[in-house]
């Protein structure tokens, strides 16, 4: 049985399994810390930056889902300055790709989407960058539309930790980068896809998404796959997965 | 190479080196780091090894690193047995034989010698070369060096890099028997946290308590990795480092992996530096053969070896977990801490990282102890930190200082002051995470703590000076570029917010930025501070944060004005000479016109953009020359005598009035509005022409019976002759403008009855009140004030000036008085209490004066005037002055020494300095600076009183003609806005068509200069000094212009 | 986790020359295993291509005999600015953008050249963002580069691997033609 | 009393939104009580009048006329709403800013087309280089997302403008309309 700690999440007092991270935490006492880039079940990587909280005692804000909780910490998830910096996180977001949710096929279901609904984005501050950027048909069941992508990387670690096929990574680097299929071939002439659909399941927006569903229809369940991931991890020799 | 396995083996290796290092006959060693080379050290190492084995001379020739003055090089060490080592600078090739010549004959080279070193401290070692050599500087004497103290550079530029016994000879590998002798590696870690040595890559982690972690790790496999990735733009001494002293490195790195436990060192180094990796390539193969890499080390059982890798080109990998994932084959994505590298690190085993410089202060401290480290620096940083000066600094090099030291040291000591007595701005430290520091706090002790309140980083050491030519939102614009260019992409803030960061800082660059830009910009800044994943994306806004804090007025000056006083955001200005001029003239605009032999429509378009275009043709102290590109080709273009001899060409002829009555046509009609205007000198005037070209009703009123101000009764006829003042002036009356003299303001027409009669006021009385100096002896009948006697002289009136005058100033005003009273038949000495560069008189007029009899006495400073028993001037005692620390103005502040001179003289003149007579202003409520200045906003020239405006000196203190008559066009130009509530500023100035397309090739002709009356001749008249240009030399200067101000494609 | 020997799964019939394959997998062999064993592997893959560039068919060879994925390999050769995916010039022509350079006008040295070589600014896409242009007859590439740690010479430009000191506008158009009109350096 | 001049404005938009304004049903005749539609296309008014108090603006600025038009708009009214996706984000007229102008109107009006195969010149406004959401043009006093965005959010806004109170879209009754999409 895993040593329990004892920490605070917004006053209240949680006692919790030591090496957890503070968003699992939260998440068991159903504490609210918005995440993007976060799945259960698959490494963490701290891209996204929604999940930050202040920690009493700590001078920089530290993302939640990579820090682990400890004895005696006071975790702060709500405060003006976290809303007013997770609000630029999402307006960035937003403004980085074309993201059009009245004809997106992830309309209603879009993780992006509902966040900013509910930390209440409106409007979009800064100027959008109107990237022209590929969209991908050739797979037989899928579409990759990278206008929706946000760099999430969570397709890269499901295909990479618990598919073991590693079709997906990331290339270039900075604003110029982009999602690609292996060497960059386009995803239907993959060699290593076993089109299993996890990056499908997991891809928090409409970017990669299943033919035949119309606008406002692609709802998603991650739940299966974090399943799987856990039995997997628990029953392997725990190695550390790919860490990103 | 033998193997070293034993103490007797050592000391075989270390009489081999020193045998070489100090062989017994001259030896010559070339500064080969890839500057030196880069400076042509190559050929002169050819010419050397050619002429010794031609002339079969018995002199050994080797390679060595850098001594650290990269502006010296090619250096070149030389070395006579029994004398000091002599360091040469700037060698070429065709010094070689000279230099041969005189070691054959036993004489030391002192021609090129910078300095010499007699004995020195390797810290490992010492080496006593020998003494003697009286007239060649000791290497602390030399400026560059002088407060430098080389722990980290200890070996760079004085032993061969490739050659290890050299090494060994000063003391190499010591410390590494020593540590493996004493077998106690906790030991080892005490010494190095009790010296509180902090990392040197720029986070100032304590090294000690990083190893003691790594220590601690239980794995059995650990690695300890050289950060040389060294990716800061502007930093170059981890290159220097490994490129002039392997060693130190490898002995460093072997001593952390036994005292930490690790069986792996490896070397990351940046692909852009070949040399260096192919010296640690070689370094660590002769480490190798020696027994000190591999298996059992020095014979002591100990197992341990190195790799080099070399990195791919990404300024991120400079980041501990970027540069682990960039050595897992991954790329280079920092990522979440914890884990910490030093318990999950490469292929999840414990790693400890250091930057390149902290392995070198290893060996230092295992040698000499804590207690010796912790001497030097500041009790919180100790040590030394090695900085590359450069940018707009004369000295650049590479700088090892104590921790502490204020950056003025660095600026000016050091670093010699700005390039081309430029005024220096600032510095920016810390490369693309760090910040940039105004002039003004170069009091700043340079340290981790000191430059963090700053919102600056010590950083990788990069420290670049920039001056008055550098536009700060472009730098901070430039590092954003770079940051936004180098970000990973793995987190937003960094990877999104600096492309928007960047996206503001553009559209400000190209004055379309607004407020709201500003304030998303800044808020947008600390978010990305705040919450990114990694260093690169904390650390990138701080050049924005600090330049935004620190040069605020730069970015208002950048969105309200649409202006960069710097001339380096091209969308801001025509072009660069015309950003620079106080009145916009466009400059490329008149040359063309003139190239095309279009006279007269040159004439309008000079008129029309600077209504005095001969008197500024001949006083003006010429800003667009530091600005024109054409210095980048061979010297600028003599712009402002080409619009005083398009000036000059019309008003004599016959074509001024039809050319006159053309200009007053062009006014627009009548508004109705009437506005004043106090003071009819250049500024009064040029804020009169425009408002009456605008339509307004000008009356200008003046306390003098003529116009012109200090035009007329400042300045001698022999710079400004007064028939061509008064062409100028009546050009002006014909467009409308009115005069009412011999009226002084408040006296005759109180402020209040302007306000009654007037729309608009605009004051410009300028500086006429001598600043008066608190000297004993002032009373003494003989001493004048320098304006009432050029107002004298220029009416006219009888001066009482003796046989022997004494002019006190540096100023145009001093110089002025100084060639009148030569013209009056007297002899004239000039006291001047700083150096000739810091004269703010135009250079050209204080050599005329020097020509025709003058006599300056620099650095020295009046200390009493002698009265006879009459109560008349006898004599004047003056101070003689030494230059000392540097003031807020970036000039040496003049300290006296107690030598007193004497001069004996029967007159004295005080021109230092003029300030403005502000009684009535203080009476009519206008609100004053502290300085005694009127107080007005930056942009609309208004004063805290409505209706009323000023302008000129009366606003910045005595300055020049052409920056005064810039602000007499700015309030015309605000008041015109104000009254008419419409933009029609355009509407004034008329269009000309000339050919748009640069010149394929630029003539050839170098720059036109002006002649001179010879000396003797003018010293003795009034008449004009200078001759303009002839007609073809001013056509030839008109097609050197390069015509900056077309673009290819709009902009 | 350090990546497989030499996989033995057999070559796909790969349109590398035989030559080029025994270059590869002796590579593989002498870096097996070592940190930085990718990075090292590309750059001497790409230091021997007589373009200095990467093709595609290279990196999947690559990826067959090495067990590395493909995508990883191809997002480590996006990711530095050092591997090039397109062909470069017979000459390179590289401005230093670095801090004390740009400070002495670096700027207008890379406007000169590029207008001398008749270029238009082209980002290679995919990889990272950098300044790299190919002029349309391949003699010539134009490209930037962050600092090359000359900073006392500012303003440097590097031509074929020769560093020039202190470069005016002039200099380095005298420099670029003398190889125009085929004058080797 | 005086009733307060309301305006809407149909710029790049499908008057999707406008038809959410008209299905706030009953709440209209409240609105209709304190206020007077004096332009917009549901009123025969030429010429944006001075002097109004709250604009409502559909559709992004994707032309000169719109740009004109806005740039004129925001002179003359107090309060300007963006209202819905288009104004506040672009939304789906943006999808054309990744072709540049010219080949845009190339593939639609000459490829795409049998008859007349040129681009319409006289009578249409030029294209601006990106239909960009209101905002990147003038000051947005307040923007209310959706496409449309709900007539519920619609009808709070407007009463609580009228009644002189600025509308806290966090107001716990309209939270949860207020979303993009």
């Amino acid at each position: 049985m895993p040593q329990k700690i004892s920490l605070r999440i917004d006053g209240e007092l949680i006692h919790t399994a030591a090496g957890q991270s503070i968003l699992d935490a939260a998440k068991a006492h159903n504490k609210f810390i918005p995440a993007l880039c976060h799945m259960k079940g698959l490494s963490s990587v701290g891209a996204c930056r929604l999940c930050i909280v202040e920690v009493a005692g700590v001078g920089r804000l530290l993302p939640a889902c990579t820090t682990p909780v400890q004895d005696g910490m006071s975790v702060t998830t709500q405060s003006d300055k976290l809303r007013r910096y997770r609000r630029i996180a999402l307006e960035l977001l937003f403004a980085e790709r074309n993201h059009v949710c009245a004809v997106c096929v992830s309309n209603g279901f879009c993780e992006l989407q509902g966040l900013a609904k509910r930390l209440g984005v409106t409007n979009v501050r800064y100027p959008y960058t109107y990237p022209k950027v590929p969209i991908d048909l050739t797979h037989p069941r899928y579409t990759a539309d990278q206008n929706r992508c946000i760099l999430c990387s969570r397709c890269v670690r499901v295909c990479a930790e618990v598919e073991g096929a590693h079709v997906w990574e990331i290339s270039g680097r900075g604003v110029g980068s982009r999602l690609v299929c292996e060497l960059n071939r386009s995803w239907g002439e993959s060699t290593n896809c076993t089109s299993c659909g996890k990056c499908v399941q997991s891809c928090p927006t409409g970017a990669i998404a299943e033919k035949g569903f119309a606008v406002e229809e692609m709802s998603k369940r991650t739940d299966p796959i974090s399943r799987l991931a856990t039995l997997r991890a628990a029953g392997s020799d725990n190695k550390p997965g790919v860490i990103l | 190479m033998k193997r070293i396995s034993d103490l007797s083996s050592f000391n075989d290796v270390r009489e081999a080196g020193l045998s070489k290092l100090l062989p017994d006959r001259p030896r010559i060693a070339i500064g080969m780091g890839t500057c030196g080379t880069g400076n042509g050290a190559e050929s002169v190492y050819h010419a050397f090894a050619d002429a010794i084995n031609t002339r079969g001379l018995g002199m050994n020739l080797a390679r060595t690193g850098c001594f650290g003055f990269c502006a010296a090089e090619p250096l070149v060490n030389v070395y006579l047995p029994g004398k000091p080592l002599v360091i040469l600078q700037r060698v070429q090739p065709n010094d070689v034989p000279g230099i041969l010549d005189d070691l054959a004959s036993g004489r030391m080279p002192t021609g090129l010698a910078l300095c010499k070193i007699e004995e020195w401290d390797h810290i490992t070692g010492h080496v006593r070369f020998g003494v003697g050599l009286p007239e060649i500087p000791h290497w602390h004497e030399v400026p560059f060096f002088t407060g430098q103290k080389k722990i980290v550079l200890r070996n760079c530029g004085l032993i061969n890099p490739n050659e290890i016994d050299e090494y060994i000879a000063i003391g190499g590998y010591q410390a590494l028997y020593k540590v493996l002798i004493d077998n106690n590696p906790d030991m080892v870690i005490e010494a190095v946290k009790a010296a509180k040595l902090r990392g040197r890559g720029g986070a100032g982690y304590q090294t000690g308590i990083k190893w003691e972690f790594l220590r601690k790790a239980q794995s059995e496999r650990k690695y300890i990795i050289c950060n040389a990735d060294e990716g800061d733009p502007g930093a170059y001494m981890n290159r220097n480092e490994i490129e002039s002293d392997p060693h130190s490195l490898i002995e460093g790195m072997i001593i952390g992996g036994y005292v930490m436990g690790a069986t792996e060192g490896i070397l990351y180094v940046r692909a852009e530096y070949p040399l260096a990796v192919h010296r640690l390539n070689s370094a660590i193969e002769q480490a190798r053969e020696c027994g000190l890499l591999g298996d059992n080390i020095l014979g002591r059982g100990f197992r341990f070896d190195l790799q080099l890798v070399e990195g791919a080109g990404a300024f991120v990998c400079g980041e501990e977990t970027a540069l682990i994932r960039s050595l897992e084959g991954k790329a280079g994505r920092p990522t979440p801490r914890p884990p910490y590298p030093a318990e999950h690190g490469l292929y999840g085993c414990p790693t400890n990282i250091n930057n390149v410089e902290t392995w070198y202060n290893i060996a230092p401290i295992v040698i000499k102890g804590p207690g010796w480290f912790t001497e030097t620096g500041s009790a919180k940083s100790p040590g030394t930190k090695v900085f590359s000066l450069v940018g707009k600094v004369n000295n650049t090099g590479l700088v090892e200082m104590p921790l502490g030291t204020p950056l003025k040291t660095f600026v000016y000591d050091v670093g010699g002051g700005g390039t081309h007595g430029r005024a220096i701005k600032a510095v920016q430290t810390g490369g693309p995470s760090g910040g940039c520091i105004p002039q003004e706090m170069f009091d700043t002790p340079v340290d981790y703590e000191s430059l963090g309140q700053l919102g600056s980083i010590m950083g990788s050491g990069g420290m670049v000076v920039m001056d008055e030519d550098n536009c700060m939102v472009d730098v901070a614009r430039y590092f954003i570029e770079f940051t936004h260019s180098e970000s990973c992409g793995k987190c937003i803030p960094c990877r999104v917010g600096l492309d928007k960061s960047l996206y503001y800082l553009n559209r400000i660059t190209q004055g379309k930025g607004t407020e709201a830009d500003f304030d998303l910009l800044d808020d947008l800044s600390r978010m990305i501070r705040d919450t990114s994943l990694c260093g690169l994306g904390q650390t990138a806004p701080n050049p924005v944060l600090t330049t935004m804090r620190h040069f605020r007025h730069e970015f208002e000056d950048h969105i309200r004005a649409a202006r960069c006083r710097a001339g380096v955001c091209e969308d801001l200005a025509l072009s660069p000479c015309e950003n620079s001029c106080p009145l916009h003239m466009n400059i490329p605009r008149f040359l063309q016109l003139l190239k095309e032999d279009r006279l007269e429509e040159a004439f309008v378009s000079v008129v029309m953009d600077n209504p005095l275009p001969a008197s500024t043709g001949r006083v003006c102290q010429h800003p667009c020359d530091n600005r024109c590109r054409r210095t980048g080709v061979d010297s600028a273009v003599n712009m402002r005598e080409v619009h005083r001899y398009i000036a000059d060409a019309i008003y004599p002829s016959d074509r001024f009035d039809a050319l006159a009555s053309d200009i007053a046509a062009r006014r627009k009609p009548l508004t109705g509005k009437r506005c004043a205007v106090v003071g009819a000198g250049p500024t009064g005037l040029a804020c009169a022409f425009y408002l009456c070209m605008l339509g307004h009703e000008v009356m200008v009123y003046d306390s003098n019976p003529a116009a012109g101000g200090m035009l007329r009764y400042a300045l001698p006829d022999y710079r400004l002759p007064k028939d061509v003042l008064d062409r100028e002036v009546e050009l002006i009356r014909r467009t409308g403008v009115q005069f009412t003299f011999n009226t002084q303001v408040p006296r005759d027409v109180s402020l209040n009855d302007l306000d009654g009669q007037y729309d608009a006021v605009f004051l410009s009385i300028g500086t006429w009140k001598e600043s008066w100096v608190y000297l004993p002896g002032t009373e003494l009948t003989g001493v004048i004030p320098a304006l009432p006697f050029l107002e004298a002289v220029s009416k006219e009136q009888p001066v009482p000036l003796g046989k022997r005058v004494t002019v006190i100033g540096g100023g145009n005003a001093a110089i002025d008085s100084a060639r009148t009273a030569l013209r009056l038949g007297s002899k004239v000495t000039i006291i001047y209490r700083r150096e000739r560069k810091d004269m703010p008189a135009i250079p050209e007029e204080t050599e005329a004066a020097e020509a025709e009899g003058a006599e300056i006495v620099f650095l020295a400073t009046p200390h009493r005037i002698v009265g006879g028993p009459d109560g008349r001037v006898q004599a004047i005692e003056a101070v003689r002055t030494k230059l000392g620390e540097y003031d807020s103005s970036g000039r040496r502040r003049p300290m006296p020494t107690n030598e007193i001179i004497r001069f004996a003289c029967d007159t004295v003149i005080l021109a230092v300095g003029e300030t403005v007579d502000l009684d009535f202003a203080k009476a009519s409520g206008l609100k004053i600076k502290e300085s005694g200045l009127i107080e007005v906003d930056r942009y609309t020239l208004e004063t805290s009183r409505s209706k009323f405006y000023a302008g000129g000196d009366l606003i910045t203190g005595a300055s020049n003609v052409s920056n005064a008559m810039g602000y007499g066009k700015k309030a015309a130009r605000n008041i015109d806005r104000r009254l008419m509530n419409v933009r029609r500023w355009e509407e004034v100035f008329p269009s000309f068509e000339y050919d748009q397309a640069p010149p394929a090739h630029a003539s050839e002709a170098p720059r036109h200069h002006v002649e001179e009356v010879d000396a003797a001749q003018r010293a003795t008249t009034f008449a004009e000094a200078t001759i303009g240009l002839a007609p073809v030399d001013a056509m030839e200067e008109a097609c050197r212009c390069l015509r900056c101000d077309v673009r290819n494609g709009d902009h | 986790m350090t990546p497989a020997l030499l996989s033995d799964s057999p070559p796909r019939s790969s349109p590398l020359s035989f030559e080029e394959q025994d270059f590869i997998d002796r590579l593989i062999v002498q870096h097996r295993g070592r940190p930085g064993m990718l990075l090292s592997l590309l750059e001497a893959i790409q230091e021997r291509q007589p373009n200095k560039y990467l093709p595609v068919e290279v990196l999947d060879y690559l990826a067959a005999r090495t067990g590395i994925p493909g995508a990883q390999i191809y997002s480590v050769a996006t990711f530095y600015s050092l591997f090039n995916l397109k062909p470069q010039g017979e000459h390179t022509v590289c401005i230093c953008r670095g801090t004390a350079c740009h400070t002495r006008g670096s700027r207008n040295l890379l406007e000169r050249v590029k207008l001398q070589l008749g270029l238009k600014e082209e980002d290679e896409d995919g990889s990272a963002e950098k300044m790299c242009a190919t002029t349309a007859d391949r003699r010539f590439t134009v490209r930037t580069v962050a600092c090359f740690g000359q900073c006392a010479l500012a303003p440097v430009a590097e031509i074929d691997h020769s560093i020039l000191g202190h470069v005016n506008e002039r200099a380095l158009e005298r420099e670029v033609d003398a190889i125009k009109r085929g004058g080797q350096r | 009393m005086n009733k307060a001049k309301v305006a809407t404005v149909w710029l790049d938009g499908c008057s999707g939104c406008h038809m959410s304004v008209l299905d706030i049903d009953e709440v209209l005749i409240d609105v209709l009580h304190k206020a007077d539609i004096v332009y917009g296309p549901l009123v025969d008014a030429q010429e944006f009048p001075e002097g109004v108090d709250v604009t409502l603006t559909e559709g992004a600025v994707s032309s000169q006329h719109d740009y004109k038009l806005i740039q004129q708009i925001r002179k003359r009214t107090k309060l300007l709403i963006a209202l819905g996706d288009c104004a506040v984000t672009g939304n789906v007229p943006s999808m054309r800013n990744t072709i540049p102008t010219k080949r845009l109107l190339e593939r639609a009006y000459v490829e795409g087309a049998d008859i007349h195969q040129r681009a319409p010149s006289d009578g249409v406004p030029a294209l601006l280089r990106h239909a960009v959401p209101v905002q990147e043009i003038v000051k947005v006093d307040l923007h209310l997302p959706g496409c449309p965005p709900k007539p519920a959010l619609i009808a709070f806004a407007l009463t609580e403008l009228l009644a002189g109170r600025k509308p806290d879209l966090t107001n716990p009754s309209v939270a949860g309309l207020v979303k993009f999409g």
